[in-house]
């Protein structure tokens, strides 16, 4: 019953998907790195490497105009984006750190209200996951629940094999229509012996115990130890597959602009600050303790899951050298 | 709640109906929705907040300051200290603004029946007590003795002051208003002190009594222990939070105190509540 | 002040934004006005205390908002009200110009002059060579087209997610 | 190619001289905390990878101990001195860790009146190189994986600190990437030059990251954050990115240190140092200015002389 997908054929489902008319999504080399664009042929694929900013973009993209407004004779019109035409997508290559993070996420943007931005493409992509078989001493999947070729997230799930190619494996309605519609490219049997997977070498982590301690420690040296440090940027949170705070701002002019709604991530001082100018987290440590909170305790307390999924690249990229997996551990022996 | 719009960051649309100047630079809007469906349908409970544009500059919060019984348009009062109250504050009669909401919670005015209340308020903070207060004056025969006390810096820095007057000249309301010393004009008629010094003389009883206080940090601050000292419980203390917001739907992620939104979880919470908070506001 | 303005029909006529100091070439436009000399109405003026008040962020502001040319003009070097505030704009204009040069654009848009009150014939001389020039060169498109780029996954523009956005 | 790699990815100095100058550091700085000179001890310390380092304030004699020098000390810790992070430090006279690249930076923040030079200890340390962004830091320091801005760096010897860390090993010549890099913008038309800063502008997803490292960027409200009016857009899209990049460049101008710390952190891989070392360029050419390891009364664009250069003004 296991069906296999060479390379090539992978390039053919992108090639085949896009004369559909089909929005293809995946890591692709631009410049000097690679992220996740849209691809115009399938060997534009990059699988090799993790895209440096994550697939989280693809649903909650850096900026997106949220509305429009005119004002003219003394009238204001709204239009808004018509949601309803944004296309299907197929999202693929996606590592099983950065497949699982939307279905997180689905949590705080169906919370009460539904933020159409993110459901809508959320309804409309397809994830094709892959599993990990690369990976270096940043990435931390396996301690925060997650392994190298954990399904979570993806509707059809790739597994490298011996000789090239890999095993394919439909895990919802979604990825079996997928699948079934271009049949053609997947053969039955082939070798399916998969290909060793990356796992991180990390020291575990007790999420609960970790929740438990962060409970009682909203005031903790360890704040100020680890964060004194940080110099505030947001490369953290905007590398991160799971952060998701935004901001909203006018832009344009008072006669005609547009509204949007744009990344934006709590190490910054402005984030929090009132007009006043008093600011509830007021140092830096405050605010990093903001991000560990959220992730670790906060998200766990109202939904039930870690908003983090161990890609570790807000370690690869943090300008001070802030290491979360260190930060944890420190925190894990605490409790 | 209203007609939901599947893109919940579009605001309804809203005419400046009347403008009035509560200090120099406190200001209240009186809006009407443009959509007449809108106008029918929109209902809110006293404590809900909205989300206010001006197009162009951005979006502000601040509670809805009309009382729920008074429908037809709703209100909402603010001081110009930044880019989008400055700008809402050029905007002149007839102009339109957005408006996004109700959102939050809101304080359990059933809960409130058949008891005494005491206003606490301080400043520009009388707003979101005022959609209350008239929401239980209108509802009078419901509640036992209404007690409102409420300071600000000098005589000029109180906000609705014609309200003050009718409140004063009601005989079924206790009205205490004071201004902080050397705030006080030659014609005064009011206390002279700062609000918690001018609670604790007014002395209201807690039996059977809910307090509800709004005001500065500071304010809060020296109240809760005068509250305590007249004998009032933290469970029955309510007070609303205030914090920078942006969506106001529990999404942006920066008005969280610990693990509780104040858009979603707030902004009204009891005494008890907030001192459970992390105290990072 | 009152630009007269020229009376040739031009398909295109540039937007220009002048930023002057009000000491020296504000009064020195002023004086090209109630003299009655004839110079393109393209210009929009906006007065300074001094050209030790412009940021370069105005002059990316106005390219931003539409302004197809842009001169920065204020009192000779010796005059200034405030001694020095036009040295220390003449360094940083020139630094400012290497800047924009390097990063792409065509500094021909860009005009920089000193014109005391008394010269409201070099003041119509600048705005009519500045007016020509940039009539010649066509509209500042750089600026324009950044302004209606999204950012979509490193892609400039994704045409098919677009789509949503077509009626904004 | 091939030929060119491998001298590119062999080792670039004996690893010994980063051990004595780790050595160095920590007798220094566990001597200063001892006799209560300073109150903390701005330097290195390992991280949790292999290879990796991280700022840290030393402030007792057993953290001193763990300081380090190695390849993977990239941070400016001059970035600590200047208003925007002075919180994380104690009160009283720091001592600090600064490569020859840092100390211009600390240089720059003396002359702008930001501290004084009594008020800080300071401990040069003799530089071979640090690692570029996106090494790998497991593997020995060779010319592919060292910073750009090593491979021109005129200033592997601190001068004017109370003391210098290491000796510097004889170091080999490379090619100037940068220089040539820059060479080949200054070439290109400017339609070509805004084709290509306005693709690398795109990328930018304003982190900030840039202006949270540079130790100039010290403003208490950046032009950028500030609203009213809003000067740059705030929101990552192309516009308000080039023109933040523009302002930052022009902030910077005269007063760059050429650490080149924002290009190193740049999740995006944008080549930031470029426009500064254009600046930095351009102010020497036209006012003869350089940032040096001394502090100096008046930057380039704060002082002025009676005949500077007017040609471009009518």
């Amino acid at each position: 019953m296991a069906k296999t997908l060479s390379l090539d054929n992978l390039h053919r489902l992108v090639d085949a998907l896009l004369q559909e008319g089909v929005r293809v999504v995946g890591p692709k080399r631009t410049g000097t790195l690679t992220v996740y664009a849209p691809l115009t042929r399938g060997e534009e694929l990059e699988l090799n490497e993790l895209p440096r900013r994550s697939a989280k973009e693809t649903f909650f993209p850096p900026c997106e105009t949220i509305l429009s407004f005119e004002k003219r004779d003394g009238r204001t019109t709204v239009s808004d984006p018509d949601l309803d035409r944004l296309p299907e997508t197929v999202l693929i290559g996606v590592r099983p750190c950065d497949a699982a993070a939307p279905g997180i996420l689905d949590a705080v943007f169906s919370w009460d209200y539904d933020d159409p931005f993110f459901l809508e493409r959320r309804k409309r992509t397809t994830i094709i996951g892959i599993a990990c078989t690369s990976s270096d001493d940043a990435c931390f999947c396996t301690a925060v629940g997650l392994t190298p070729d954990a399904r979570q997230g993806s509707d059809l799930f790739l597994v490298p094999v011996e000789g090239g190619g890999f095993a394919v494996e439909a895990l919802d309605a979604k990825g079996s229509a997928l699948k079934e519609r271009h049949a053609a490219l997947f053969t039955a049997g082939g070798n399916t012996v998969p290909l060793p997977l990356a796992e991180p070498k990390v020291e575990p982590l007790d999420l609960e115990k970790i929740r438990a301690w962060l409970d009682g420690n909203f005031e903790h040296p360890l704040w100020k130890e680890i964060a004194d440090r940080c110099a505030g940027c947001g490369a953290c949170a905007f590398l991160c597959p799971a952060c998701h705070c935004f901001d909203i701002v006018d832009e344009g002019g008072e006669g005609s602009g547009c509204r949007r709604k744009h990344w934006d991530a709590c190490g910054f001082g402005k984030f929090t600050m009132h007009a006043s100018a008093h600011n509830p987290r007021d140092v830096q440590p405050q605010r990093y303790r903001n991000r560990i909170m959220h992730k670790f305790k906060y998200y766990r307390d109202k939904f039930g899951q870690t908003l983090c999924t161990g890609c570790g690249r807000c370690i690869r990229w943090c300008p001070v050298g802030i290491d979360i997996k260190a930060v944890l551990d420190e925190i894990n022996k605490k409790s | 709640m209203c007609i939901p719009d599947k893109n919940i960051y579009k605001p309804y649309l809203a005419t400046i109906e009347s403008v009035v100047d509560e200090t120099p630079d406190i200001r209240t809007l009186r809006l009407v929705f443009q959509d007449e469906a809108v106008r029918d349908s929109f209902t809110f409970r006293a404590g809900q907040f909205a989300e206010y544009s001006a197009f162009g500059f951005g979006e502000s919060t601040f509670c809805i300051a009309s009382a729920p019984t008074r429908s037809g348009y709703i209100e909402c009062c603010f001081r110009a200290v930044g880019r989008v109250t400055e700008a809402l504050r050029r905007l002149e009669v007839g102009e339109t603004v957005g408006v996004r909401g109700p959102y939050g919670n809101s304080f359990p005015i059933e809960q409130f029946f058949g008891r005494n209340l005491v206003f606490v308020a301080g400043g520009i903070a009388l707003p979101p007590l005022r959609t209350l207060i008239w929401q239980c004056l209108d509802w009078r025969d419901r509640f036992g003795d209404i007690t409102i006390v409420y300071g600000a810096r000098t005589e000029s820095d109180l906000v609705y002051k014609h309200e003050l007057a009718e409140w004063q000249g009601r005989g079924d309301v206790r009205l205490v208003k004071t201004v902080d010393p050397g705030g006080n004009g030659p014609n005064w008629d009011g206390q002279v002190g700062f609000v918690p010094t001018v609670l604790e003389q007014a002395a209201p009883s807690a039996e059977n009594t809910i307090a509800l206080v709004c005001g500065p940090p500071v304010m809060i601050k020296f109240t809760l222990p005068v509250l305590e000292k007249l004998g009032f419980a933290d469970e029955a203390i309510y007070t609303t939070l205030e914090n920078r917001m942006k969506c106001g739907l529990g999404k942006c992620g920066r008005c969280n105190v610990g693990n509780v939104y104040v858009c979603k979880d707030g902004p009204v919470f009891t005494a008890a509540q907030v001192k459970a908070m992390p105290q990072e506001f | 002040m009152t630009a007269t303005a020229t009376t040739t029909k031009h398909d295109f006529e540039p937007k220009l934004v002048a930023f002057v100091c009000t000491w020296c070439t504000y009064a020195g436009a002023d004086l090209a006005g109630t003299s009655r000399m004839q110079y393109p109405s393209n210009v929009r003026v906006v007065k300074f205390p001094c050209t030790g008040r412009i940021d370069p962020v105005f002059i990316l502001r106005a390219f931003q908002k539409g302004a197809d040319g842009v001169l920065v003009s204020g009192c000779h070097p010796g005059d200034c009200h405030y001694m020095a505030g036009n040295f220390h704009a003449r360094r940083r204009f020139a630094a400012f110009r290497q800047l924009l040069d390097f990063v792409g654009v065509d500094l021909k848009r860009l005009q920089f002059s000193w014109v005391s009150a008394a010269e409201g014939g070099k003041w119509v001389e600048v705005v009519t060579e500045l007016t020509e020039r940039v009539r010649e060169m066509g509209p500042m498109r750089e600026f324009i087209d950044l302004d209606a780029s999204e950012h979509w996954s490193a892609e400039l523009a994704d045409a098919e997610l677009k789509a949503a956005y077509h009626s904004l | 190619m091939t030929q060119g790699q491998q001298t590119e990815s062999t080792p670039l100095v004996d690893p010994a001289c980063y051990a004595a100058a780790t050595a160095a550091i920590r007798a220094e700085a566990v001597r200063l905390l001892e006799a209560g000179e300073v109150t903390a001890v701005v330097g290195y310390r390992a991280g949790r990878r292999a290879g990796s380092a991280m700022p840290e304030v030393a402030t007792t004699a057993e953290a001193a101990a763990q300081l380090i020098f190695t390849p993977g000390c990239q941070n400016n810790l001059a970035l600590f001195l200047s208003k925007a992070k002075r919180e994380a430090l104690p009160k009283g006279k720091v001592a600090v860790v600064v490569k020859g690249c840092d100390l211009r930076a600390l240089a720059g923040l003396i002359g702008e009146s930001q501290l004084k030079r009594d008020e800080v200890h300071v401990i040069g340390v003799a530089c071979p190189g640090v690692y570029g962004a996106g090494a790998d830091l497991a593997k020995p320091l060779a010319a592919e994986s060292l910073a750009r801005k090593c491979r021109e760096c005129k200033v592997h010897l601190p001068e004017g600190t109370d003391v210098v860390a290491g000796t510097l090993p004889p170091l080999p010549d490379l090619a100037p990437l940068e220089a040539e890099e820059l060479a080949r913008l200054e070439a290109m038309t400017p339609q070509e030059r805004w084709a290509f800063w306005t693709e690398q502008f795109a990328r930018c997803i304003r982190c900030l990251a840039c202006r949270q490292v540079c130790p100039f960027c010290f403003c208490t409200q950046c032009l950028c954050d500030r609203n009213r009016p809003q000067a740059v857009d705030t929101s990552p899209r192309p516009a308000g990115n080039t023109a933040w990049h523009i302002v930052r460049a022009m902030h910077l101008a005269g007063r760059c240190a050429g650490c080149a710390e924002c290009e190193r952190v740049c999740p995006m891989d944008i080549p930031l140092n470029l426009l500064n070392r254009k600046m930095a360029q351009e102010l020497f050419e036209l006012y003869g200015f350089e940032t040096t390891m001394q502090p100096q009364e008046q930057g380039a664009l704060t002082s002025y002389r009676d005949g500077d250069d007017q040609s471009f003004i009518k």
